[in-house]
């Protein structure tokens, strides 16, 4: 390691993948790595053509070599080492009214300590943040991330830029991740429960006294998704402890991973999940999928998505159908969305099938196609009427699908009876329109399931035969349906032990708790695609006295002096990670540099191949339940796109993002359409019971346009157990309380939709912590532009957004100054994730406040997601619009401060000082954007008011002020990553390039709809954003109308929204139809009020719209606190 | 108008009351200046015990010790950086070794415990002040600023003792003299 | 003024003291008399002529000073630090807002001025103030003349003018 | 004023109007004692979040970032405007009604200044740093204050009205306090001895004395003019729609006068009765301060109709879609309720005979009050709730924690405003005497 490329390069943010810089002056590579992975292309097979060398990645054993034996009892001195570390700043407060102590008379501040290191290791530098890539925990997809540690301790978590799934981004569980890891409330030590009570045992008697009670005994593994080596690992500890590799038990909630293999399996014998490459398809169809949402790898899939619908000046754009009947974040995204009624969304494949038949495709599947359709020919004749959509557009989907490269996605985790048949018919109409080999690829680079098939009903039926039953990171009692009677089942297991990173429902049905390490504390792998390996290695010493879950098995069996010859779980997976040097066939190197190169890269291998599937004979298997047809109101109960199955959920960050599409936080609720809603008499917040034949529940209302009538969405992730800990207990509900003991027919995976549900009023009122009080854009239609395909590419703007006359000559720009930082956001891209509000808040050190203070709207966000309907309330038209600081040049906030707390930087950033803040919260109130966020407490880690906890100083961001009660706040640019930025290359005497610096939300951000950079130079990502033709500024009016709005002269540009649609709520539409003079855009025309009782800004003549005075129970505004 | 206001009997009086008014006014922005939170007092002088007596005049005064031998990051981070143990046993290893202090150092050094060291030069935690840019030379676009400006003749001191007030009007000046960035989040982020 | 040697004379009516007033004016054994009355009527004020009040000059002053140190104060504080707030540069840029602070500190400083100069041409505070008669500040009048005696030619003079009452003073 | 028909005379003045210093009437300590509690309560209540957080006031629902505080300050500055116009602009119209009530005018002037300017302070999330950093004091930072900002200027405006109103309080007070001296003894003579300053009374210090306080009133008057414009620019400065509007300055000082004249009869009715200076305080003069009240109700009823206008006129949709929702939306009630007391009722003046109706004037000056509390309350929430983006909308509604720091300024106020009752003449000594009938001789020639 040359110290000096520390110096520079560590600094920056690890750039995102376009970015990769072939060449740095004065920056040479003196020792190359081999080439780990070898590119074909695509953006899996097309890694950086530049292994960033050295600082950037670093294998954790070369930085700290402690942590090899992590599993050996920390010595005193160690412990002390841990807890001090250096430097650190722990508590960053501000000062704030309390005296402060003081140790010698003169001291007027409190006495500070510098703890050095005993023996620094080599190559460390105080202050200096180092970088580990690693493989994200949080979900089975296997995200490559890079973590950025600060003496010691991770800070920041970042995508990994070259790794093919992650793309540079992450989504925000994994960005929460940092929350798992430094969570108050996990275990310190290993115990046994006794008579309803943990005794706690040290590490060493724990091996023992467990090794001797399992001694011939019948032990079982049920383990949570994994494709990599941990699976095989337990079969070997199992065959070894005298099993079989039977007795190893997976589970995933999200089915889809299992549906999708199973259906491949099925079609073409090959179980595996097609890993798509959207980028080539020129249509997408989605039978209810949700792929931007859950689906199987979220951030892979949006990453793909990005490159498949993002318009770009005179380039094809890609078209997305949908039809589902719930409101995903995928359907929001669509340029054509169609309802359908829940659970019929196999009946809209079989339709569409029809139509691709009659469009003349032949083959195999064709054959089959038919064979479905003749077997299930009452439901295709009555199929039209039943999901309500016309045949004219079946096939006009099937010829847009014929026409160019597409894919056809299907299925989603509201899993209901035919979620397999679902996904056959998926893979027949993917085979049928060629999709297989073009844009599906199952034969090259397939995805893996990370579960087995099956497994929780073979574990259903065979676990009384264990004696033991080790349950690790995983929580089947919460997230198997209640009416399973899993608890049941556990509770008649002689000895239960639960190996969980931080405490869960499983717990309390445990005989031994083993707590084990966080996976950013843990050695591991993924192996998501095939041929494809991403490691996992420890990023920081066991935050708690914790053991990684293979090691303990390791232990068990010396202490039953049974060993499988390694000496840990790394050696292990040394051993395993041999195959990846015969797999990129790598020659003249050593082992052992291998891996340290692989470790430092974080991933490897070469995509596999294997031949070309053929179709099999599926249409005798072909069955399609009931649901498919049935009426009247349905639960549908989704997993939660950030809390998913419930393992989010006690990261406050989590809950505190909150919804996109209803923006609740901190709470379940039930969505309605709202027009159902009204019919039956209900509103917004009214707590409802809902009742199925397995159990009831009372959980209040948000009627949310877009849904089918039918549709009754609860979603999943909350309803925890107060036992599971203070911050996710007994937030929200358990929808799976609900679910019948029903099961897909092919997969025997519980079944969480479909099930009819009695709805009844309670009468009382529960409020819903819901961020966003509006739906309604109301004549505000310039703060979101939208063009339809062809409107965008004959637009053009006049004036460039710098160019507003004023009174006052601007000072857009400071001559002296060398950049001007600016952002970008695509509004065509965001699809409402939230991972910007996750990473932002962890870059930040932005507290969470819970759902109280959310109510009182004193949510902390510097990044908020403002999500706005337009259109019909059965259909609306759904745009997201990140919001945070506008860096205004004409700052309305700045000339209000008394005291200079904000002002503005040479540089062009609305700079806000903390320190200096005294509190007047007269910038807030002049924010056009309301953007500024108030400390009204001191905020603690969790969450203010319901459920506080301490804010743990070691989690936060040492480099961002922690800001104290009274002061203002708001997004600053990640300004502590300009400083570093600007500082590395000053020392080299460059400019900062291009995207080699970005904020937390750019870099995070899975469809790559944010961009920031340097406005000075002309040549840069962001400036020729700005200057294309569709950039707009909120609040900015219409240029060519010579109409410039608020006249803020923001740093923040937005690039409206292209579809391939007409677009509703713009205020441009209705021309000539009647609807007067509702002209576009922040301008003066505009007479429209932004009341809800007043007329929409022309909608379609049919439909009612989303502004109009939505049937009492829609949510176009809060209604007054009952 | 003089000649009646000079007749004036309780002309004195009046003076002398509004003199103490004025002392009193004084008195009072005196307070207000010296007792106001934190920023308003400097530490100059502030010379805490330290754990270890390490003398930087015998090292660094007549051992001739460069400052970044020890404080070696003062040019590559924000943090000029304690020495570990281990650059103390650099040396003491050989040197020394029957003297009190190094025998101290040596027992923790071999029990691996830190060093606690009182920090003499603290900043609130709300500054960033990057040690690097700073110390590193002009040409590598730094200020090429030496030690002692700020924290005094250290290499003169048997303790160390903080040498400049550290306050932020002591910073602006310095870099409204030399041009630096006045500009808030320079510092404050 | 602690030699209060004289005599006072009390009178009950505006009318007489004004004539009385009117009478004394000029005399040299009435110098440096003074006249009372419980409130500000303008029949004394005028019987007595007196030149124009100084104190106009103190609010004079002390007015421009607060308008010069209004703007000054701004213009020098931005001078010494420009922070550039809102898209524009301190100083004499942003010159209408300083307006404010001029006027409002040419009202405060003229009104202490203006205070000051009533408390200085009216000799106060006087702790010192030996009061003639407690009636004076309620309902009557008087003239007091220094160094008369009660049976002098001043008090026969004021007796005569319609004095209800005259005593010494010491 | 000059048919009135005085009962008293110049001798009656000072025998009966300082009876307050002697014997109150029992309401008196019954009101003391309520106040008294309310300032304990308050005083609480701001020790309280100061050490917590003001995340207690319940009703700070962003984005409401102001909401009771601003409108209880605005509410007191408008209230304090009273006392100076009566004082000032009328002195210098020499309406000789405002003799009598000036002095109570001026004294409910300084303490709703004292009032007003505590919201601010205790607003502020960080008052023990704002209470010093927002002064352009030297200091190490080198840091000065933004002189651009409507804040500061309300700073300056604030302590510049506060200081002003003191002085030309005090300095009109020196002369009756010369008159109390006179009339007590002991301790009490020493205090009021020292706080008259030695006045002694005569032709000459009137003299100056009636040269300066016409100065101070000509000083006064552009001062009052400008304290309630300065306090409407910190709204109109800013951007919100509904208050970036330059009818504001007129608007508010019209607005000040009317609820500053109603709290002047408001609180003179009361004080009045309780200490029986009936005969002084005539009904005349409240009359004449009801049509003041009835002028300046008609100068808000005007600026209401042309923010409409003007709002519709601009053709600026965010500006139009506030008054419509000012007027329909969710705070409907408050805009109405503030049309209704400070337009609506006050017409019933128009008839001379309710002019002299004390009861129905007294009702209604009252609900004047209520109702301007409610124009800032709704100039405030309807701009700030619902501005520009609507996914930044929400909702507010006043918290307890505000209503009881409200309700605990009233009593600050009314105990200020007791206590003066007690120890300083109520009714202004030397200035009345000025409008009752001169003492001549009754035989021939008068002043001149």
């Amino acid at each position: 390691m040359n110290k000096d490329h520390m110096d520079t390069d560590s600094h920056s943010n690890s750039p995102k993948r376009q970015t990769a810089i072939a060449s740095i002056p004065g920056y040479t590579i003196t020792e190359r790595g081999p080439e780990v992975y070898a590119p074909v292309d695509g953006p899996l097979e097309a890694p950086a053509k530049v292994i960033e060398k050295g600082p950037l990645y670093m294998g954790v054993e070369e930085v700290m070599p402690e942590v090899d034996s992590a599993d050996a009892p920390m010595s005193a001195g160690d412990e002390a080492l841990a807890k001090t570390g250096v430097d650190r700043r722990d508590f960053l407060k501000l000062f704030s009214a309390a005296a402060v102590a003081s140790s010698a008379a003169c001291l007027r501040r409190p006495l500070e300590k510098a703890v050095p290191y005993v023996n620094q290791p080599v190559d460390y530098t105080v202050g200096l943040p180092t970088y580990f890539a690693t493989t994200c925990g949080e979900c089975a997809s296997g995200c490559g991330i890079t973590v950025k540690t600060s003496s010691g301790l991770p800070v920041k978590i970042e995508g990994n830029p070259e790794h093919p799934l992650s793309q540079g981004s992450t989504c925000a569980t994994g960005q929460a991740s940092l929350q798992g890891l430094f969570h108050p409330e996990r275990r310190a030590a290993p115990g046994f429960v006794e008579g309803g009570r943990l005794s706690t045992y040290a590490w060493n008697d724990m091996y023992e006294t467990l090794a001797k009670r399992l001694e011939g005994k019948k032990v079982a593994v049920f383990t949570g998704g994994s494709t990599g080596s941990r699976n095989s690992f337990y079969e070997d500890v199992l065959k070894k402890m005298g099993g079989s590799e039977n007795d190893l038990y997976t589970y995933e909630s999200n089915s889809l991973y299992e549906s999708i293999s199973e259906a491949h399996q099925m079609v073409f014998g090959y179980e595996c999940m097609p890993r798509p490459d959207m980028r080539l398809a020129k249509v997408i169809v989605g039978l209810g999928t949700d792929f931007l949402d859950v689906g199987v790898s979220p951030v892979f899939y949006a990453k793909n998505f990005g490159g498949f619908h993002t318009y770009r000046a005179g380039a094809d754009f890609g078209k997305f159908i949908q039809f589902e009947s719930m409101m995903t974040q995928t359907g929001a995204k669509a340029d054509e969305r169609h309802v359908v009624p829940p659970s019929s969304e196999i009946v809209v494949a079989l339709l569409l099938m029809k139509s691709l038949i009659e469009k003349n495709v032949s083959g195999v599947s064709k054959e089959q196609a038919s064979r479905i359709l003749a077997d299930n020919a009452t439901l295709v004749s009555g199929g039209y009427e039943l999901v309500g959509v016309s045949k004219d557009v079946f096939d006009h989907v099937a010829e847009e699908l014929l026409k160019a490269p597409s894919i056809v996605f299907a299925g989603n985790t509201a899993f209901d009876q035919n979620a397999t048949m679902l996904q056959v018919a998926a893979a027949l109409i993917n085979d049928m329109i060629g999709a297989y080999g073009k844009t599906l690829f199952i034969d090259r680079g397939w995805m893996r399931s990370p579960v087995r098939t099956g497994d929780l009903a073979r574990f259903m039926e065979n676990a009384g035969k264990y004696d033991a039953v080790f349950f690790i990171d995983t929580n089947p009692v919460f997230t198997v349906p209640a009416s399973f009677g899993f608890a049941d089942v556990v509770k008649k297991i002689p000895m239960l032990v639960s190996m969980q990173s931080s405490p869960v429902e499983m717990d309390d049905y445990a005989h031994v708790i083993l707590p084990i390490n966080h996976t950013l504390e843990s050695w591991g792998d993924e192996h998501p695609v095939a041929g494809f390996w991403s490691v996992r290695q420890p990023v920081v010493r066991p935050v708690k006295d914790t053991r990684q879950a293979e090691d303990i098995f390791l232990w068990l069996l010396a202490a039953q002096k049974k060993s499988l010859g390694y000496q840990d779980y790394r050696a292990y997976l040394n051993d395993k990670w041999k195959v990846l040097m015969t797999l990129v066939d790598a020659k003249g190197i050593d082992y052992e540099t291998f891996v340290k190169a692989i470790l430092r890269k974080g991933f490897g291998g070469k995509l596999e191949t294997r031949p070309a599937p053929s179709v099999k004979a599926v249409a005798s298997g072909f069955k399609v339940a009931d649901v498919a047809t049935a009426k009247g109101p349905r639960l549908l109960a989704p997993l939660d796109p950030r809390l998913g199955d419930g393992r989010g959920a006690d990261k406050p960050i989590l809950q505190e993002i909150g919804d996109s599409m209803t923006t609740i936080a901190w709470d379940s609720w039930v969505a309605m359409n709202p027009n159902t809603a009204a019919q039956m008499g209900f509103k917004r917040n009214d707590l409802l019971l809902i009742e199925t034949d397995s159990g009831s529940l009372k959980v209040a209302l948000y009627p949310l346009p877009g849904l089918h009538a039918d549709a009754v969405i609860i979603n999943r992730g909350n309803g925890h157990k107060k036992s599971s800990g203070v911050i996710q207990g007994d937030v929200g509900v358990d929808p799976l309380t609900l679910a019948a003991k029903l099961t897909d027919g092919a997969i025997k995976a519980p079944v969480t939709s479909g099930q009819p549900v009695k709805i009844t009023k309670t009468g009382e009122i529960y409020r819903l912590a819901a961020m966003q009080k509006s739906h309604d854009i109301g004549n505000r239609t310039g703060i979101i532009k939208k063009y339809s395909i062809d409107e965008v590419q004959t637009y053009k703007r006049k004036l460039s957004l710098d160019d507003v006359p004023d009174l006052y000559p601007a000072l857009v720009e400071d001559q002296q100054a060398q950049h001007r930082w600016g952002m970008s956001i695509d509004l065509t891209k965001c699809s409402g994730c939230g991972a910007c509000m996750a990473a932002c808040a962890i870059e930040n050190n932005v507290p969470q406040v819970g759902r109280e203070q959310i109510l009182l709207g004193r949510e902390m966000h510097w990044i908020r997601l403002d999500r706005y309907f337009a259109g019909d309330v059965d259909n609306p038209q759904v745009t997201y619009q990140p919001m945070m600081c506008q860096q205004c040049t004409h700052a309305p906030c700045e000339a209000v401060c008394p005291v200079i707390a904000t002002s503005h930087d040479p540089e062009g950033i609305n700079s806000m000082t903390y320190n200096r803040c005294i509190g007047t919260r007269y910038c807030a109130n002049a924010c056009p954007y309301k953007v500024r966020r108030f400390n009204w407490w001191t905020h603690k880690w969790g969450v203010m008011g319901d459920r506080p906890q301490d804010r743990m100083p070691r989690a936060l961001n040492p480099e961002v002020t922690v800001r104290t009660r009274g002061v203002m706040e708001k997004c600053n640019f990640c300004v502590q990553r300009l400083r570093q930025a600007k500082y590395s290359a000053k020392e080299q005497n460059r400019s900062v390039r291009d995207l080699e610096v970005m904020t937390a939300c750019a870099q995070v951000c899975p469809s790559d709809a944010i961009t920031f950079g340097n406005l000075k130079d002309q040549g840069s990502r962001v400036s020729l954003e700005r200057n294309e033709a569709r950039s707009y500024l909120a609040l900015g009016g219409d240029p060519n109308k010579r109409e410039f709005g608020i006249k803020t002269l923001p740093n923040v540009s937005y690039m409206a929204v292209v579809a391939h649609r007409e677009p509703l709520g713009t205020g441009e539409e209705g021309h000539g139809s009647g609807h007067g003079k509702h002209h576009a855009a922040a301008g003066k025309h505009g007479d429209a009020p932004a009341s809800n009782h007043d007329a929409p800004a022309g909608a379609h003549d049919s439909a009612p719209a989303t502004s109009q005075p939505a049937p009492q129970g829609a949510p176009a505004q809060e209604a007054s606190p009952q | 108008m003089l000649k009646s206001i000079s007749k004036i009997h309780s002309l004195k009086a009046f003076m002398v009351a509004a003199i103490l008014a004025l002392a009193g006014h004084a008195d009072v922005t005196y307070a207000w200046w010296f007792w106001t939170p934190g920023d308003t007092v400097d530490n100059v002088g502030y010379k805490p015990e330290q754990p270890i007596p390490f003398s930087h005049k015998l090292h660094s005064g007549e051992r001739k010790i460069p400052c970044e031998y020890c404080h070696s990051s003062a040019r590559r981070s924000f943090s000029s950086g304690i020495p570990p143990t281990n650059t103390c046993m650099g040396c003491h290893t050989v040197v020394r070794t029957d003297k009190e202090p190094i025998k101290k150092i040596t027992e923790a050094y071999n029990k691996n415990q830190p060093i606690e060291w009182v920090k003499v030069h603290d900043l609130p935690d709300f500054v960033r002040f990057p040690h690097k840019r700073h110390v590193q030379s002009k040409d590598q676009g730094g200020a090429g600023i030496a030690c002692q400006e700020c924290h005094g003749k250290v290499e003169e001191m048997e303790v160390v003792e903080q040498g400049a007030p550290l306050q932020m009007g002591w910073c602006i000046g310095c870099h409204k003299e030399r041009n630096a960035p006045l500009d808030c989040i320079a510092c404050h982020y | 003024m602690s030699q209060q040697i004289g005599i006072l004379a009390m009178f009950k009516h505006l009318d007489t003291v004004c004539h009385a007033v009117e009478k004394v004016k000029g005399r040299t054994d009435f110098k440096d008399h003074e006249v009372y009355s419980p409130t500000s009527y303008h029949e004394i004020e005028h019987a007595c002529a007196f030149s124009p009040s100084p104190v106009r000059w103190f609010t004079f002053v002390g007015a421009m000073t607060g308008t010069v140190t209004g703007f000054a104060l701004a213009l020098l504080c931005d001078w010494d630090w420009p922070v550039v707030v809102g898209g524009k540069m301190p100083g004499i840029f942003s010159l209408p807002a300083y307006v404010v602070l001029g006027f409002e500190f040419t009202i405060l400083f003229g009104a202490i001025a203006t205070v000051a100069g009533v408390l200085v041409m009216c000799r106060m505070p006087n702790p010192k103030v030996k009061i003639l008669d407690k009636r004076l500040t309620d309902d009557m009048f008087g003239i007091w003349v220094p160094g008369a005696v009660v049976d002098g030619p001043q008090a026969k003079l004021l007796k005569e003018a319609g004095a209800v009452e005259i005593k010494a003073t010491r | 004023m000059s048919e009135i028909k005085w009962e008293k005379t110049i001798s009656d003045v000072n025998n009966e109007i300082l009876v307050n210093l002697e014997r109150p009437h029992k309401m008196y300590y019954v009101a003391l004692a309520i106040s008294v509690a309310c300032v304990l309560l308050f005083v609480t209540m701001v020790g309280y979040h100061t050490v917590v957080g003001l995340g207690v006031w319940t009703g700070f629902a962003p984005p409401t970032y102001w909401l009771v505080d601003i409108t209880n300050f605005v509410f007191w500055v408008g209230i304090g405007h009273a006392g100076t116009l009566i004082s000032a602009i009328l002195f210098l119209f020499r309406a000789q009604w405002r003799n009598t009530v000036n002095r109570s005018a001026e004294a409910m002037t300084i303490f709703a200044v004292i009032c007003a300017a505590v919201f601010p302070l205790i607003h502020m999330g960080r008052m023990y740093l704002g209470a010093y950093w927002a002064l352009p004091l030297p200091n190490t930072n080198n840091l000065w204050v933004n002189f651009r900002s409507p804040l500061f200027w309300d700073v300056c405006a604030i302590s510049t009205y506060f200081t002003t109103s003191l002085l030309f309080w005090y300095i009109g007070l020196v002369p009756d306090l010369a008159s109390i001296r006179d009339r007590v003894s002991g301790f009490k003579k020493v205090v009021y001895g020292l706080l008259s300053f030695g006045w002694r009374g005569t032709a000459r210090q009137w003299h100056h004395y009636e040269t300066g306080y016409g100065f101070l009133a000509a000083l006064a008057t552009p001062l009052v003019l400008s304290v309630h414009s300065i306090v409407s620019w910190d709204f109109a400065m800013s951007i919100q729609p509904g208050w970036h509007t330059t009818i504001f300055p007129p608007y508010f000082v019209a607005g000040a006068i009317l609820s500053g004249c109603a709290m002047v009869y408001t609180l003179l009715v009361p004080i009045r009765w309780m200490f029986g200076l009936e005969k002084f305080i005539r009904a005349d003069h409240l009359e004449a301060c009801i049509k003041l009240t009835l002028l300046t109700s008609t100068i808000v009823f005007y600026a209401y109709g042309i923010e409409f206008f003007v709002a519709w006129y601009s053709g600026n949709p965010y500006e139009w879609a506030i008054f419509q929702k000012r007027a329909a939306g969710p705070y409907a009630f408050y805009f109405w309720t503030m049309v209704a007391c400070n337009c609506i009722f006050p017409l019933i003046w128009w008839s001379k005979k309710m002019r002299y109706n004390m009861v129905i004037s007294y009702v209604v000056c009252v609900l004047i009050n209520v109702g301007m509390w409610f124009e800032r309350y709704n100039i405030i929430i309807s701009s700030l709730i619902e501005d520009f983006l609507p996914g930044s909308w929400g909702h507010a509604e006043p918290g307890l924690w505000e209503i009881g720091l409200t309700i605990g300024s009233f009593g600050l106020f009314n105990m200020f405003f007791l206590l003066f009752c007690k120890f300083f003449p109520i009714v202004s000594l030397s200035e009345i005497k000025l409008i009752m009938p001169k003492p001549l001789s009754g035989h021939g020639k008068g002043g001149h």
